[in-house]
């Protein structure tokens, strides 16, 4: 993985972003929100922030086997 | 030192230089390299190996050179390692043949390669057990490395260059040059990288014509057409890294880190053609200096005509070294033999070579068919090869003084097997190429395992054509040059000769590692059959050359011993860089001062000007104090904080993060981040905040500022700035999002300057002027006023970091030296962090030493806060049984029993009678109002008793303190000078 | 003709060398799987194959097996960068890796292989005077455990080791370092051999190319494991898989506080020993590196995580260049010096940093992982502490806050206070 | 530094002489944005009379460069849909013209990637965050102003040993 495509600013270096963590899939409960993963090789939901660009926070869902991003959504806008 | 003869080449010119080679003298011409002109003037060895010190001559001209490294310079300001043929020569360059002792010639330590085998792989896991290995390491420390480490600073800045192009090619041999013309016509954007000084690979050397002209010149016509069509060409640069549209290529003119540049390439497409790497053969002694592979000789002869007046013996297993004899014979070179594996009817396949073997003969080269090489023979240098008949065994002996091996070639493909790419074995030329490449990436030439020049330019312009059309350019019909260059191959796979057993352990493989044939043996033998595994145990390929000549022979020298096929031994997998590179070419400019940014306060001037000690604190620049108030810091910050209790003084908390939090909902999106409500903050008022990590801990604290009913300024820490930042945003934008709350990050749009001390309201007064001084003296605590100084705005907030008359002065930073001198000119003196140190721990205020990650609002005495239910981020998970335990540890202030003793921050607090730590000093001063040291600590609840006795351990510093636990409030607990 | 390996010794390499070939014999034997184990150890890296070892030498249990899906020692006992060392800021952890320090001591000869278990110390630089209390409060805590461990000044430094030239000038000048001396490194691939070899000896089968694939249960108790090659009874399973940890909570259907993340390390061309010890400093502004120099004389370098969950086990050309660009600001002299390889392994990176060992989710079912950055160092520890639960079903007093249930009791190992992150640069 | 490059730093620390304001919306994007004067494609850069100009550089983000205070009732329509701060002083210009001025920033961003089919772009150049402008002669650098002396600094180490190697 070498570049990722921010939905605003197009594609743009992979050192421009911070990954956060894994979404909270093993349960909506605090803890199990704050410290528990459903690990899968090939399929992972995470938030992401264009930290060094426009900041906006991302939710990228990608294959951690081979790092192709598989969808990319831009946080912060209720449809 | 001999008068050297002038020698023709295609890199000479006539001009001839001077340069020292291990303290002698020595000439060359302009365009040698060290390994050429050292070569021509009958130096043939170049070094010595790393395990066994064997006496080592030069193997390839290119980066997989595993023999002939030097040390360039003279200490300590020396480059260790660097490749003799690719090191381009200057006038009174300065070199030194490594890893000897006390000369090359005569080395103490290569007596090892008598115990040869006995130190074979695996010695060091068998021994060296009792007592312990440290016993010996250093002894063979002393052995260790290769060239001499670096003394002095070589870390100037290299340049970093972002390139953009479609398709980026890889190589500047026939295949590259075709397929960046075949881009380049489609419109596409093409940028051609060449290790070398000069394109054409090996169109240099090789007897070949395309679209009916010389190749030379071929060469230059498409180097002409490739500029007209905008084709940027880098000379001196590899590609070393990266995949998946972003590539790094490395520019090391002349083969010498010092005039490197790095290229940051974002490509579409990328094309390998960074051709093969000829491979040597495995037989007995095909280490000594003179032994060398057959490509170099073409090279050295061509280029630098270094091989005049030589007597060579070729050894190969294919076509190519009828063709290369026959150049070398025309160059003058006395070519003694060919020998080759093959039967004899394999030549009479193509017409070419049917002709040199009989001009060859004519010649009176002896040529010998299914003949090998089984050992050479010499000790510091090849005096002649013992020769074997495959079918008869017949063996006889032949004189030469340089033996040309050559076992076929290896494709260069470490960069097709990043990111996907598999490896895939051709068993009739012996080549592993890279298969089933993503998309955008293509291999062709000698890369992709074409070695014949027809053949390889068609296809190198249909994968190009393919390629950019993949990439959406379009192409009308391209036509691919027709060539006709050396036939092809026709090599049969040949990787030993015969020998016994004992021998093996002098065949070798990896010649920089001084793996052999014994040690392959030997690896299997311990179980370590894997390729992966062989490789680790052997150390095969680990070298500065990667193993490039090494890899495939091992892997079909394994094949032999299982019993397998060469593809399913495998080659362990190859590591980017594909090609060594400086760490400064990696650090490019993040060196020096510039390793990171400096952020700066409006300030930062005049604290330089008025004796400021600017300290790092992350990436800012603060005063940790003022010479003018004393010699060091802790003289001068104890002057610093007595003063502000006395009269007053300022502080720069510029670096303070603010961000400004905007809109309806801004209330209540606030009070979803802070463990106490910001929606019932009234519009003119402040209030003391903290906030807390998902898992409870307190994360940070600050103050928040109500502007208007939908608008407040949240301050945080300064350390903490741009992750309360990010926090805050990720929030807005997960949890908050399209609700009417946005965030702006206004840290930089805010000097602070915090003024304190009784003397504090007036001067303010007198500095902001008559419009000013009811608004300021109407101010209670955690008031604020808004308005302008000096055509900036202002806010007038009345807080303390200091527990004294406090007002912070947040200022636009156009005003800010303004404001702040005009507050010296009405005698205010500043202050340092240190001081605010002081003055914070006098009041038992937090700072990282407290809100360290660890600590819950209970822990740090917010209980009561917690209690107001607020339902904040992180509240959920603090009712976790651990965090109410007795050993818990909650904040506490300290002081020694004594009333003098000092203790430090760091040290372990227990109690008399014990060791076991109860806690620690988080903070630690001396306090000029109490005229003793204070400090906080955190202690097991158990414990965190007024009055109770602990001690303050501190082995470390060789401290030792009796101290008695106190409120956390040391100064002025009741609060009367803040309310002043 | 004996199969077994034969002891190792300097005689026995002149024996060896007087015999010929067939003297020396395979580390550890390809023995058939069988159908039924007392143990099945999942990952034959150096957590599985020392716990191996530990069941066999300790706990007398006869049948055991090591699965592993690829190679002995293939994982991330042979891709860190070879530092050990025991000075964590927890009592749970320091006494933990204390163990582990001490054991490294006398490993060697234990296994009769030579882990080359080097003291050479282990440096951790302060770039800032706010970082000593710190740094003071770890050593404190060390000292007062019984475990070595000194605060040099930068006037003390620079006696001790002036090769990093302490005054020079910096974006961030050193202000202090807390000194390990017992730390060092060990040879990372003789540790599994080491054990393998060992662990053979004493009958356990160490299975290669065997892929696991799913447990058997039957009323709440593990029955075995599937495997590629078919179906293996077990009356106990221990999971030992580093960064395939998450997918094995997966399996079992539950959720682990555990990410996977890529940790890389590089090593340059072999130059003459200067370094002599392991330095260690972090950056303001996301940077962090560690280096040491091998007894081959590359020097080893390491730092942060790549950042982001990852299987690939191919580095990011910017981290490499983030670690480099701290090497070279430790140590100038080294700009012209070469990087020759860089790679990465997959780490199971924990919520608190810390490791876990534990029961799963079924009264025979044991978990040992999570080990961050730490697990290379630990291992002689891990896999004596995880046979005693494992063989005796309870853990020693030594892992007891391993326990997964930490996460919900707050008892966290949290050392830097990072929280419930496995990456925050 | 090249004589061909020109280097200002004026703008952003003159008092008055510019306001700069950044605007954000609660959500994006939204229909009525061009209504109230702002640009709705990422990366746009509109240039009003006067010299004003505004900045579409981050998701419902905009940076209005305006030569005075921006009027009331730009501000107060903005509480309907989101929200008006000003940052006067938190952006310092930095003015790039001349032909140095693209390789310069070459040596920090593949700058046509990052201005592709825009006029502005948020991006980190050489370590600073900055807003990166395309203008029509050159480019304008909206950088942090604690990192500006930084900014300068890298500048002026390219005008010594410039990327210019080839």
């Amino acid at each position: 993985m070498t570049v990722l495509s921010c939905p605003f600013c197009g594609v743009r270096e992979l050192s421009e972003f911070e990954f956060h963590k894994t979404l909270p899939n093993a349960g909506d409960d605090p803890l199990s929100a704050t410290y528990f993963r459903i690990n899968r090789v090939d399929d992972s939901q995470e938030y992401w922030q264009h930290v060094r660009g426009c900041r906006a926070w991302l939710q990228v869902r990608r294959n951690p086997s081979t790092g192709q991003v598989l969808e990319m959504i831009l946080l912060g806008t209720r449809t | 030192m001999k008068a050297a003869i002038k020698r023709v080449g295609t890199r000479l010119s006539d001009k001839t230089i001077q340069f020292f080679f291990d303290g002698r003298v020595y000439q060359a011409q302009v365009g040698d390299t060290a390994a050429s002109a050292l070569l021509a003037q009958g130096v043939n060895a170049l070094g010595r190996s790393i395990k066994y010190r064997r006496l080592r001559g030069l193997l390839a001209v290119g980066p997989e050179e595993p023999n002939a490294l030097l040390t360039v310079g003279l200490s300590p300001m020396v480059i260790p390692n660097v490749s003799a043929p690719q090191l381009q020569l200057r006038e009174g360059l300065v070199l030194k043949s490594q890893n000897r002792w006390p000369s090359l010639r005569w080395d103490v330590a290569s007596l090892l390669q008598l115990g040869g085998g006995f130190f074979g792989a695996g010695f060091y896991y068998k021994t060296f057990m009792w007592p312990s290995w440290r016993t010996y390491e250093p002894l063979i420390r002393r052995l260790a490395g290769l060239g001499e480490a670096p003394g002095a600073s070589d870390a100037t800045a290299v340049s970093v260059e972002y390139l953009r192009c479609d398709v980026l090619v890889a190589g500047g041999g026939a295949a590259g040059l075709t397929a960046a013309l075949v881009a380049a016509q489609s419109g596409a954007r093409v940028l051609l990288v060449e290790r070398e000084p000069v394109i054409g690979g090996e169109l240099e050397f090789e007897s070949a014509v395309i679209d009916g002209q010389p190749a030379a010149t071929w060469v230059a016509t498409t180097q002409k057409t490739l500029e007209s069509l905008g084709v940027r060409t880098l000379t001196d640069t590899t590609l070393v890294g990266g995949s998946e549209g972003v590539y790094i290529a490395h520019r090391e003119p002349g083969g010498l880190a010092g005039h490197n540049g790095v290229f940051r390439i974002r490509s579409g497409g990328l094309v390998i053609a960074m051709g093969a790497i000829e491979r040597p053969i495995a037989f007995v002694d095909n280490d000594i200096p003179g032994v060398m592979l057959l490509g170099a000789a073409e090279r050295l002869s061509r280029r630098y005509g270094a091989l005049t007046g030589r007597r060579p013996v070729i050894f190969a297993n294919h076509q190519r070294a009828y063709a290369a004899a026959a150049r070398l014979v025309k160059a003058g070179v006395a070519v003694q033999a060919v020998i080759d594996t093959r039967p004899a009817t394999v030549l009479e396949q193509d017409a070419t070579t049917v002709r040199h073997y009989a001009s060859l003969k004519a010649s009176g080269v002896l040529c010998l068919s299914q003949s090998v090489v089984v050992a050479a023979k010499g000790r510091r240098a090849v005096t002649g090869v013992v020769i074997k008949h495959l079918v008869s065994g017949q063996a006889k002996r032949l004189p030469c003084d340089l033996l040309l091996t050559s076992g076929g070639w290896s494709p260069a493909m470490h960069a097709g097997l990043q990111g996907g790419g598999v490896r895939h074995y051709a068993a009739d030329s012996g080549a592993f190429t890279a298969a089933q490449q993503p998309t955008g990436r293509v291999t062709v030439g000698a890369s992709s395992g074409c070695f014949e020049l027809a053949s390889l330019l068609t296809e190198a312009a249909r994968i190009a054509a393919a390629l950019v059309s993949d990439l959406g350019f379009k192409l009308d019909s391209p036509r691919p040059p027709m060539g006709l260059g050396d036939p092809a191959p026709q090599l049969m796979p040949y990787w030993r000769s015969p020998c016994t057993q004992a021998l093996e352990k002098r065949q070798f493989i990896d010649f920089q590692n001084d793996v052999t044939v014994a040690d392959l043996r030997a690896s299997l033998a311990e179980g370590f059959i894997d390729i992966e595994h062989v490789k680790r145990y052997t150390t095969l390929g680990v070298g500065t050359d990667q193993g490039r000549t090494s890899n495939v022979l091992a892997a079909a020298i394994l094949a032999e011993f299982k019993g397998e096929s060469i593809e399913s031994v495998g080659l362990s997998r190859p590591r980017p860089p594909y090609h060594p590179m400086t760490m400064r070419a990696m650090a490019g400019w993040r060196v020096g001062a510039a390793l990171r940014i400096s952020k700066r306060t409006p300030l930062h001037d005049w604290h330089v000007a008025h004796g400021g000690v600017l300290d790092p604190m992350g990436l800012w620049m603060r005063p940790r104090f003022y010479l003018s108030n004393g010699v060091d810091a802790a003289t001068a910050a104890v002057a610093e904080a007595r003063r502000v209790r006395t009269t007053g003084g300022m502080v720069d908390g510029s670096t303070l993060g603010k961000i400004e939090v905007v809109g309806a909902e801004a209330g209540l999106f606030l009070d979803s981040m802070y463990l106490t409500k910001a929606s019932t903050i009234k519009v003119g008022r402040s209030k003391y905040m903290v906030n807390l990590r998902e898992d409870g801990m307190v994360l940070d604290d600050g103050i928040v500022l109500r502007l208007a009913p939908d608008r407040f300024i949240a301050t945080t820490s300064s350390g903490h700035a741009e992750h309360m930042l990010s926090h805050f945003e990720h929030y807005r934008d997960v949890d908050w999002a399209g609700r009417a709350v946005t965030l702006t990050d206004v840290t930089d749009a805010w000097s602070v300057i915090a003024v304190a001390g009784p003397c504090s309201r007036s001067v303010i007064q007198k500095v902001l002027g008559s419009d000013w001084h009811a608004r300021v003296a109407a101010l209670t605590h955690m008031d604020f006023a808004r308005g302008e100084f000096a055509g900036a705005p202002l806010t007038v907030l009345r807080a303390s970091f200091s527990g004294e008359l406090a007002y912070e002065l947040h200022i636009g930073p156009s005003a800010a030296l303004a404001l702040w001198e005009a507050l010296s000119a009405q005698g205010l003196e500043p202050y340092g962090i240190d001081a605010l140190d002081i003055l914070r721990v006098e009041k038992g205020y937090l700072v990282s030493s407290e809100l360290n990650g660890e600590t819950t609002p209970d822990d740090l005495n917010m209980g009561s806060l917690v209690q107001l239910g607020n339902p904040c981020v992180g509240r959920a998970l603090l009712n976790r049984p651990a965090f109410s335990e007795s050993t818990r540890a909650r904040l506490v202030g300290v002081r020694a029993l004594d009333g003098r003793s000092s203790f430090l921050a760091g040290a372990q607090l227990t109690d008399p009678s014990s060791t076991r730590p109860l806690g620690y000093i988080t903070s630690s001063v001396f306090s000029p109002t109490l005229n003793e040291w204070i400090g906080l600590a955190l202690v097991a609840r158990a414990q965190a008793i007024e009055e109770a006795t602990l001690v303050a351990r501190d082995p470390l510093r060789g401290q030792e303190t009796l101290i008695r636990v106190t409120a956390t409030v040391h100064v002025d607990p009741s609060g009367e000078r803040i309310k002043s | 003709m004996s199969l077994a390996s034969p002891h190792y010794s300097a005689w026995a390499l002149l024996r060896a060398r007087l015999a010929g070939s067939g003297y020396w014999k395979p580390l550890w034997t390809g023995r058939a799987l069988k159908n039924h184990y007392d143990v099945v150890i999942v990952g034959a890296g150096g957590h599985g194959l020392a716990t191996a070892y530990h069941l066999a030498r300790d706990h007398g249990i006869q049948r055991i097996a090591v699965l592993e899906k690829r190679l002995v020692g293939y994982g991330n006992v042979g891709r860190n960068t070879t530092i050990v060392r025991s000075n964590y800021l927890l009592p749970e952890n320091h006494y933990f890796y204390e163990d582990a320090l001490r054991r490294w001591g006398t490993l060697s000869r234990d296994l009769n292989y030579n882990v080359m278990y080097s003291p050479r110390g282990v440096v951790d630089l302060a770039v800032s005077d706010d970082e000593v209390p710190a740094l003071a409060r770890r050593g404190n805590a060390l000292r007062l455990a019984g475990i070595d461990a000194e605060l040099l000044d930068v006037a003390a430094l620079e006696r001790r080791y002036p090769e990093i030239a302490p005054r020079r000038a910096r974006r961030f000048p050193l202000a202090a370092a807390l000194v390990q001396a017992r730390g060092g490194t060990v040879r990372h691939d003789a540790v599994a051999w080491g054990y393998a070899r060992a662990a053979s000896a004493l009958g356990v089968d160490i299975i290669e190319d065997c892929e696991v694939t799913g447990v058997r249960v039957q009323a709440e108790v593990a029955q075995g494991v599937e495997t590629n090659r078919g179906y293996v009874r077990a009356e106990r399973i221990l999971f030992a898989t580093a960064g395939h940890t998450g997918m094995i909570g997966t399996l079992l259907g539950v959720p682990l506080p555990i990410e996977t993340h890529l940790l890389q390390a590089m090593v340059s061309e072999p130059i003459k020993p200067f370094l002599h010890t392991v330095m260690v400093s972090v950056f303001p502004g996301h940077g962090e590196t560690y280096i040491s120099q091998s007894d081959r004389g590359g020097l080893v370098m390491g730092g942060h995580l790549d950042g982001f969950p990852s299987y690939t086990r191919e580095g990011t050309w910017d981290r490499m260049q983030d670690v480099v660009e701290g090497a070279v600001d430790l140590f100038p002299q080294l700009g012209g010096v070469k990087i020759v390889r860089q790679w990465a392994g997959t780490n199971d990176m924990t919520m608190d940093g810390s490791p876990i060992i534990d029961r799963l989710r079924y009264n025979n079912v044991f978990l040992n992982a999570g080990w961050c950055y730490g697990g290379f160092k630990t291992i002689p520890a891990s896999g004596a502490a995880c046979a005693t639960l494992v063989a005796t079903g309870t853990a020693p007093d030594l892992i007891k806050g391993y326990a997964l249930s930490r996460f919900a009791s707050g008892h966290l190992l949290d050392e830097p206070g990072r929280g419930p992150f496995p990456v925050r640069l | 530094m090249s004589e061909s490059l020109l280097l200002e730093r004026a703008l952003g620390m003159r008092p008055a002489a510019v306001r700069l304001v950044e605007v954000a919306a609660f959500n994006v994007p939204r229909d009525d944005v061009e209504s109230l004067g702002l640009p709705s494609r990422p990366g746009a850069v509109s240039r009003e009379d006067g010299g004003s100009c505004t900045l579409y550089f981050a998701p419902g983000r905009w940076l209005l460069v305006a030569p005075s205070p921006v009027s009331e009732t730009r501000v107060l329509a903005a509480s309907e849909w989101g929200s008006w701060v000003d940052v006067t002083g938190k952006w310092v210009a930095m003015a790039l013209q001349g032909e140095a001025a693209e390789w310069m920033l070459a040596s920090t961003v593949d700058l046509e990637t990052t201005l592709r089919n825009r006029d502005c772009a948020a991006v980190t150049l050489f370590d600073c965050p900055s807003i990166l402008v395309r203008e029509a002669q050159g480019f304008v650098v909206w950088v942090r102003a604690s990192v500006a002396d930084a900014w300068v600094s890298a500048v002026e180490r390219l005008g010594v040993n410039g990327p210019r190697t080839v």
